[in-house]
């Protein structure tokens, strides 16, 4: 891909906080979300789950759910086909259990009826045999020989032997001699970990509205991360050619990863396929929990050896983690971003992907890598507490930097740890005095951040405004900083740009909203699409001048001549060069579709003080303080709302959040009551601090920010609260009874 | 030739090597002499495979040009929430 | 199930409709009278992504039967705003960054305007424990509060 | 399903005692609305009491207040007179849920909900608080510690259900508090919580003390071993730790996924510790 490999440095619309396009909609009550869209004649569906962990489905009984007046139509996974790829057949199985329920809450069946009541009438009217088996929701004991196996025949080619068949894959990473490594230390800590699931927990639930008509044609409207995946999916799954599934994304409330892939669609389509008639499903909180993404638990060992002036010497990780009921790659991501921060001379991770009997896991926000990197910052911090170290000076002794061997492979280019460090140990919150029962930690984070397939179609309106369309749902203010971007490159007031979320007809394939990559990839596109626009006006005004085209150039929204030997022209305005564009050749527009790479890895740091209650184990989060690098931060405002809102996802994780399994291998707390997710009375301000070390892949120098910041709270609160109580923590979430129970235990 | 970091969990496949040697000047021809010189490799590039070339991750792009000097880390494939 | 007829007013309107004995306010606002606004996040209750004023009084419209809005005056955000000119909490929530995905907006703008009627003057602290029940998954609460505080200023000073 | 909201207690009890399927009363919803949703209980009969005479007021009564069964949390909090008389069963009620359950909770339902963990239930026992009901054979007054029987089941019989509840006079310098534990700050069920109403003579000397814990227990527990250890003293350190381990010794909880056995026992002890000290100080009590 060919960019200007001159970076843009000073800009006028880049950097500043315009107001969002979709704000006044938002805050009015007309956004129109998954939930809120309606078609004539439209069902109510509703799906059947399963009440046990691990059953066998003998038989399916619909036929008195299919005989209720007002029923329209009933499927399960018999009105499925199988589709080729295995991806895709775990996906469709996820959505509808073919022969066996793998957890609890996994669908069986679904019903289309003229009314919710009529829906939920006709579930209690279908009659599901099963044979009960035994269970496994722990991944220490899903991984023994012997455990209960949750799918037969899906291990990789690459796992080791004695394990059970629920260890589906081993990764391994790292350079250098370890053993040689920890023999130099002064010190070598090994510690195990443990974290619990935790779900995206975003506010609004899944919903669809599926339209199928008898020639074939489908039309879905889905709060989705991504269309065009939702597309591809679901037409593998129904048999249709992409052409036929006009996908459009809903305004999307929340997703968080979690909405990156499919559980209801493809269950609307074909009861809609069946009853000819549009059906639109919306989950309850209920199923939220019980069937979409929660993240893994997991269970680690961590071993680090460092000298006595702080150098690590060598490290080591082992990762377990567990991903619900279907074979997942997550750990891979875990084990390679584990020691991300740290130039290392000698690294190893081994990770494990283990199946149990929970819901598929989805991805959620730096998928694998805050856990991983929990384990890892919360033994730096006992090392620097042993050897009587300053926990920033280690970690800006053994930072990774521009030509480090990272722990995953690649050399690293530019990037922002050290300076974030270094923002970090200047900012007054790192040596503001503690009070009584308080403590001070800190961690940092990475993720990788990527790019993947996007497409931009810029249109210059014939009054000299701008229309573009793209394809990633906004789910942190995109909209805003894509307008903002054209805007700045065209050399336009952001007021003149208008940007969309087209449907899947109008635009070629892009990726999902993931990977904090819309910000930089559809930026990326953008720019460049602007500077195709710009490439046509040009030579328009370069043919109506009689000059070269190359003696055109374009500054602050209109075309000029070069210099004095193109001639003497008065600048042509965009404006100018619209209205008379049906002279000058027809409609202008840009447009640009790429693979993008060259993201650009994104690292941060966090500052946590608590306060412990010591006769409680009340953890209270008194001051946060969060810094990261954002390359170039387009919009200020959205990047300090994904460090602040990505934090508080953290905090949740380390404190309350958590999924809890019975002995029975029922979720116990399927509901926002129980399912603690941090309300606003838990919390501090979140501070701030945006640090700017360009990304060496983008004309604008722009990094992801959406998932990094999710990382550092687990151990950033973690140490915080090890040092406040005087204990070591080793597991996640740090509720109350467990915090008690370490400050009443001895040293 | 250009010299190709693997990374751990695909040394079973390689004779326990982590580092091989393939004549290819692109990811396409990388992928495909990889393949063809160790077939134990194939079951993972069919899964997913992205390429680090000079720190810069690719994640699928055939075409991106390897320099002889040029430093080539085989990743997983990836995706993000 | 025999339906209900309904009489009630809504964002100052004269309103009727017919109902369910056992539909929820929230789902006739959604699915009777075409006021999405009130989003449902758990209804259950614990979420306010419902949030509506009952008489004044600020509740989730998922845990108030719709037959209960008989000779009732309900408020909800689609009433926010006179005309095109924007409530100062809203104007605010736009141009200080207080909403990223949105879907909590509503329920939170409701119970912010029912705080200020109360309290013109809140601390931090009173405007965090009011909106405890609002849970917000993207923002973690910050630019919230901020906006709430700018627009009560705003409000005092009108 | 049917809805009736009747204008009468007389109509009240006869639709409710005439009712050959399930019947629910509904005043604010929070638990009864829940409960439908979650499929936990599919009511034939749904009985709204709100429009009932002043059954939304709050009357003064003997020194004390009369609190209708629909008087809602939020209405409550804003009635000075009961706030200074018994800050502790505001400060509980209050404590149930958001400011959007506010706007609708109200006593009587949380007491008739049968929650072992019901927030305001500890606070109106140590309150020695009384309920009216309303039945079949007219009225009758019930302590509101005699009401929950076991987990959801309370005392009242087909037919009956409270139109108020009476809380009493005190004398100078008495006050309550009400303490819980919860993970979060806000919207949680109590893993443990302790109610506390003393009395003080005019040295600070405790005279009375009824001290109630919630949550660790099927239902409420009146804790007298407990309060015998304070009376009598001016809540000094010895009493408080000989208050605090006869509270943990009434315990009788269950591990589940909102607390540990080990847990609740323990820090319901601290609870009724702080509450007693709050509840001292606001009684004028100087520890």
């Amino acid at each position: 891909m060919a960019l200007d490999s001159e970076k843009k440095q000073v800009f006028k619309v880049v950097g500043t906080r315009p107001a969002r396009p979709d704000g006044i909609d938002k805050v009015t009550g007309r956004a129109m979300y998954g939930a809120d869209a309606t078609a004539p004649g439209m069902l109510v569906g509703r799906i059947l789950r399963s009440p046990h962990a691990h059953a066998i489905i003998r038989s399916i009984d619909t036929s008195a759910a299919e005989a209720l007046k007002g029923v329209k139509a009933v499927v399960t996974s018999a009105d499925f086909g199988a589709p080729e790829d295995e991806s895709i057949r775990d996906v469709q199985d996820n959505c509808m259990a073919r022969g066996k329920a793998l957890y609890h809450g996994h669908a069986v069946a679904a019903v289309a009826a003229n009314s919710a009541v009529v829906a939920s009438q006709a579930l209690k009217l279908i009659k599901v045999d099963y044979q009960i088996l035994p269970h496994v929701t722990d991944v220490d004991e899903a991984m023994r020989p012997g455990a209960p196996v949750v799918q037969a025949d899906r291990a990789f080619e690459n796992v080791a032997a004695g394990f059970s068949e629920n260890v589906t894959s081993q990764c391994e990473f790292g350079h250098g001699d370890l053993e040689a490594g920890f023999a130099k230390a002064d010190k070598v800590i090994e510690r195990s970990f443990t974290t619990a699931a935790t779900h995206q927990g975003y506010i609004e639930p899944h919903a669809c509205l599926a339209s199928m008509t008898p020639d074939g044609k489908g039309d879905l409207w889905c709060c989705t991360q991504g269309q065009f995946h939702v597309r591809t999916v679901c037409a593998e799954i129904m048999g249709m050619d992409a052409s036929q599934l006009r996908v459009t994304a809903s305004e999307i409330g929340g997703g968080f990863g979690g909405k990156t892939t499919v559980f209801i669609e493809p269950v609307a389509l074909a009861l809609s396929r069946k009853s000819g008639r549009p059906v639109k499903i919306v989950m309850t909180r209920d199923e939220v929990f019980k069937a979409t993404g929660p993240t893994v638990s997991s269970s680690m060992d961590v071993k680090i050896g460092m000298t006595k002036d702080g150098r690590i010497t060598a490290a080591q990780a082992r990762l377990r983690y567990q991903a619900g009921a279907f074979p997942s790659e997550t750990v891979t991501y875990g084990a390679q971003s584990a020691f991300a921060a740290y130039d290392l001379k000698a690294v190893e991770t081994i990770g494990w992907n283990v199946l149990t009997n929970r819901p598929k896991e989805a991805a959620y926000r730096a998928p694998g890598a805050p856990m991983a990197i929990y384990a890892v910052e919360s033994v730096v911090d006992e090392l620097c507490q042993e050897l009587s170290l300053d926990p920033l000076d280690v970690r800006l002794k053994n930072a990774a930097d521009k030509g480090t061997k990272s722990s995953y492979g690649p050399t690293f280019e530019a990037i922002g740890l050290r300076a974030t460090l270094e923002a970090a140990k200047a900012h007054p919150h790192y040596t503001a005095p503690l009070g009584v029962n308080q403590g001070r930690g800190l961690s940092c984070g990475f993720w990788f951040n990527f790019g993947g397939n996007t497409c931009v179609s810029l249109n210059i309106n014939t009054d000299g405004t701008v229309g573009i369309t793209e394809g990633n749902p906004d789910i942190g203010g995109s909209r805003a900083s894509i307008s903002q971007m054209a805007a700045e490159e065209l050399g336009i007031p952001y007021e003149k740009v208008r940007t969309i979320i087209a449907d899947t007809n109008s635009l070629g394939y892009n990726d999902v909203t993931d990977g904090s990559r819309v910000t930089f990839s559809v930026g990326l596109a953008t720019i460049e699409a602007a500077r195709n626009a710009i490439k046509v006006m040009c030579g328009r005004v370069a043919k109506i001048w009689g000059i070269d085209e190359d003696a055109v150039i374009w500054e602050d929204g209109c075309a000029k001549p070069s210099g004095p030997n193109a001639g003497s022209f008065d600048p042509m305005s965009i404006e100018e060069i619209a209205a008379i564009s049906a002279n000058t050749g027809g409609p202008i527009a840009g447009h640009f579709e790429v693979n993008a790479d060259g993201a650009g890895v994104s690292f941060g740091v966090h500052l946590a003080d608590v306060e412990v209650d010591p006769e409680t184990g009340a953890t209270k989060v008194v001051r946060y303080t969060v810094f990261q690098d954002a390359g170039k931060a387009v919009h200020p405002d959205y990047v300090e709302g994904q460090m602040q809102g990505g934090a508080v996802q953290g905090i949740g994780w380390a404190l309350n959040e958590e999924y809890i399994y019975g002995k029975n291998g029922l979720l116990q707390n399927p509901g926002f009551l129980d399912y603690r997710i941090p309300v606003a009375s838990d919390l501090p301000d979140i501070e701030t601090v945006i640090l700017e070390i360009p990304n060496p892949g983008h004309p604008y120098g722009v990094r992801g920010v959406g998932e990094t910041p999710i990382v550092p709270p687990l151990a950033a609160l973690s140490n915080a609260v090890s040092r406040a109580i005087g204990r070591r923590m080793f597991e996640l979430p740090m509720s109350p009874p467990k915090l008690l129970k370490a400050m009443s235990q001895k040293r | 030739m250009v010299k190709v970091l693997i990374w751990g969990s695909l040394r079973s496949a390689t004779e326990g090597q982590t580092e091989v040697e393939v004549d290819a000047s692109n990811f396409k021809e990388l992928l495909d002499q990889l393949a063809t010189l160790y077939p134990g490799l194939k079951p993972q590039i069919e899964r997913g495979v992205s390429l680090a070339l000079d720190g810069k991750i690719y994640r699928e792009a055939w075409f991106a040009e390897i320099g002889p000097d040029s430093e080539v880390v085989l990743m997983p494939y990836m995706t993000g929430g | 199930m025999k339906n209900l007829h309904i009489s009630t007013t809504v964002n100052g309107d004269q309103t009727e409709f017919v109902c369910a004995p056992d539909e929820t306010l929230l789902d006739v606002l959604r699915n009777r009278l075409g006021l999405t606004g009130a989003k449902e996040g758990c209804g259950t209750g614990d979420c306010g992504a419902c949030s509506v004023t009952l008489n004044g009084r600020l509740v989730c419209a998922c845990l108030v039967l719709g037959a209960e809005a008989d000779g009732a005056e309900i408020g909800t955000v689609e009433g926010l705003a006179t005309g095109d000119h924007l409530h100062p909490l809203q104007s605010n929530f736009i141009e200080h960054a207080a909403l990223q995905c949105g879907v909590c907006t509503p329920g939170i703008l409701v119970a912010a305007k029912a705080l200020l009627e109360k309290n013109p003057n809140p601390t931090d602290t009173e405007i965090r424990y009011w909106l405890a029940g609002n849970l917000c998954r993207c923002t973690g609460y910050d630019k919230i509060i901020k906006a709430v505080q700018i627009a009560a200023a705003e409000m005092r000073n009108a | 399903m049917r809805y009736e909201k009747p204008s009468t207690a007389q109509e009240a009890t006869n639709l409710l005692a005439t009712e050959p399927g399930i019947a629910r009363v509904l005043s604010g919803g929070t638990d009864v609305l829940v409960q439908i949703k979650a499929g936990m209980i599919e009511p034939d009969l749904i009985v709204d009491i709100k429009n009932l005479d002043r059954i939304r007021d709050i009357t003064p009564e003997q020194g004390g207040f009369r609190i209708g069964a629909a008087v809602s949390g939020a209405t409550l909090g804003e009635h000075a007179g009961v706030t200074a008389l018994w800050p502790g069963v505001v400060e509980a009620f209050e404590l149930i849920g958001s400011t959007q359950v506010q706007g609708r909770a109200t006593m009587a339902g949380n007491l008739c909900n049968g929650s072992p963990a019901a927030d305001s239930v500890p606070a109106m026992v140590a309150a020695n608080a009384i309920a009216r009901i309303a039945g079949p054979d007219g009225a009758r007054n019930c302590p509101v510690q005699d009401i929950p029987v076991s987990p959801g089941r309370t005392a009242l019989a087909k037919g009956e259900f409270i139109t108020s509840i009476f809380l009493p006079a005190r004398p100078e310098r008495a006050a309550d508090a009400y303490l819980r534990f919860t993970p979060r700050t806000e919207m949680d069920i109590a893993v443990a919580s302790a109610a506390v109403s003393l009395e003080l003579d005019a040295d600070g000397t405790c005279t009375s003390a009824r001290i109630a814990l919630g949550a660790i227990a099927p239902t409420v527990v009146l804790v007298d071993a407990a309060s015998i250890c304070i009376i009598g003293t001016k809540l000094d350190a010895t009493s408080l730790e000989a208050m605090s381990e006869a509270c943990s010794a009434a315990c009788n909880p269950i591990d589940d996924k909102r607390g540990t056995v080990e847990f609740r026992t323990r820090i319901v002890g601290v609870l009724a510790k702080r509450a007693a000290l709050i509840a001292y100080k606001r009684a004028g009590g100087r520890a």
